[in-house]
């Protein structure tokens, strides 16, 4: 990407949770190809990695022989990533808010959250085939704090 | 995920290295943490200080943890969260559950 | 793929020189998780290297608008990996023997000649709706150098 | 990747770092040897020690600048391959082609 940040890459891999640090690694060389900060790189691969299992876990039921596919979109300004399963979507008025009292002691339902806490917008869409897609956009600083004329 | 055990002063000390992901022996903490209560030991201090990573499974881990400890009259704390695990915690309200500490002399003598 | 090395691992991407660095830092990372020792991630990281360049220059002309795809199968006792373009494939007897005399000293129609000496099996095939696909293989030796009753 | 330029006994040493590879900044080292002829200065010693990454359009800039060198009557030797480039110069019959070299002393009392 050295001469143009624009462009995707793709992944897609069978339903296993032990592709989850080959898909974070990937998303660590991304963000850093794409000058994200370490911390910025770090919250984008939690993100990622909490959507994956999501796919993988709610959406695949862990079923190998279907699919997780991860659309890396480079845009001038921003990061888009696109996750997809093959599983029945999501109601986002399902989706528990782990703050609520009652909710703040239970083991799970953190995922989405960190999601939505860590990436400046994430969408979810069921698809007409089937699946969840969920949609995070993560912006790019463009001038870094050094920089002069700035205000 | 490793798990070193050790005993000060009447508290059961964790060492946690590693990850405490979902991969990673994700009932690991919390059974040994059951079978510390099985023993009587009811004072448990986690080290997190050297563990590399943590998800929203891993805070589950400690919050199943938590009350696990909890649900039977022991106290379980924490002690030296990285930077990036107090965030997690700090936004997920759990900081306020918690009780943690930076210093392990000073963790010790809040359970007298 | 902690429980079970199989499954597969798929990436596509736009015909962009730029992304080289992202595959090869993928492919060291699949080479890690599959327990290559150091030496083979790297000439696996080669081969595959020299492999989607030539997607991308000569198959893809390097028109972004096309895709390069990679295919990591993962075998009980081997990695396959397949490399597709969009391009119109290539004759076997056309590829160049870069050690003939006449060739010896032109500066390309060297990477093929890498693939075939680092990877223990590649074969070219013309796909029907047109395009190359580049499948090479690269056995792992189940036992290591210090393991007992070995002979 | 950067290239410096040093001389020693009329001898000039370009001390190459980092990748010799597509994306790199290709026809460099052609250039600057393009360069130097130019100005006259026909002993070169390419110093490769630092080159952390060489892949085939890399073997043929190191190949297409000795040509260039000795087409103008002049000496290209290599000093310091890595373990990696050898092998790739000895299985491309390159070695046979170039005059490489461990010790930078050797290697310039070779062009005299
Ligand atoms: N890909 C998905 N497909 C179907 N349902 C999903 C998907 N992702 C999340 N959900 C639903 O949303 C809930 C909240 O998800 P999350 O916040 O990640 O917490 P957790 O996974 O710990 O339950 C899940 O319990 C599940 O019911
Ligand atoms: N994907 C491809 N599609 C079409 N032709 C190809 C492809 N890959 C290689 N070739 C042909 O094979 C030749 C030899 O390739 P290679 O050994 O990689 O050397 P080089 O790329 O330096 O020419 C190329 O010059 C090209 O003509």
């Amino acid at each position: 990407m050295s001469s143009n940040k624009s462009g995707e890459f793709e992944i897609s891999f069978s339903s296993d949770i032990g592709f989850l640090d080959l898909v974070q690694s990937l998303s660590d060389n991304i963000g850093s190809m794409l000058g994200f900060d370490a911390d910025s790189q770090y919250w984008i691969g939690l993100s990622l990695r909490e959507s994956v299992i999501n796919a993988i876990q709610h959406g695949n039921k862990e079923d190998r022989s279907k699919r997780v596919k991860v659309r890396f979109e480079f845009r001038s300004d921003r990061l888009v990533i696109l996750v997809r399963d093959e599983g029945h979507g999501l109601k986002e008025s399902d989706i528990p808010d782990p703050l609520q009292p009652d909710n703040l002691l239970k083991p799970g339902g953190r995922g989405i959250f960190f999601v939505r806490s860590f990436m400046d917008s994430v969408a979810f869409n069921v698809r007409p085939k089937g699946g969840l897609e969920v949609r995070m956009e993560k912006r790019m600083n463009r001038k870094s704090e050094g920089d002069e004329n700035d205000d | 995920m490793t798990i070193d055990t050790r005993t000060s002063n009447g508290v059961t000390i964790l060492d946690i290295h590693g990850k405490i992901t979902i991969g990673e022996g994700s009932a690991e903490i919390r059974n040994k943490v059951r079978d510390l209560l099985q023993a009587g030991r009811k004072h448990i201090l986690l080290n997190l200080g050297d563990v590399s990573y943590v998800d929203s499974s891993g805070i589950g881990e400690l919050v199943s943890s938590y009350t696990t400890v909890t649900n039977q009259g022991g106290d379980l704390k924490l002690l030296n969260l990285t930077r990036k695990l107090r965030e997690l915690l700090a936004i997920t309200k759990l900081l306020t559950v918690f009780d943690s500490f930076d210093d392990e002399k000073e963790a010790i003598e809040s359970f007298q």
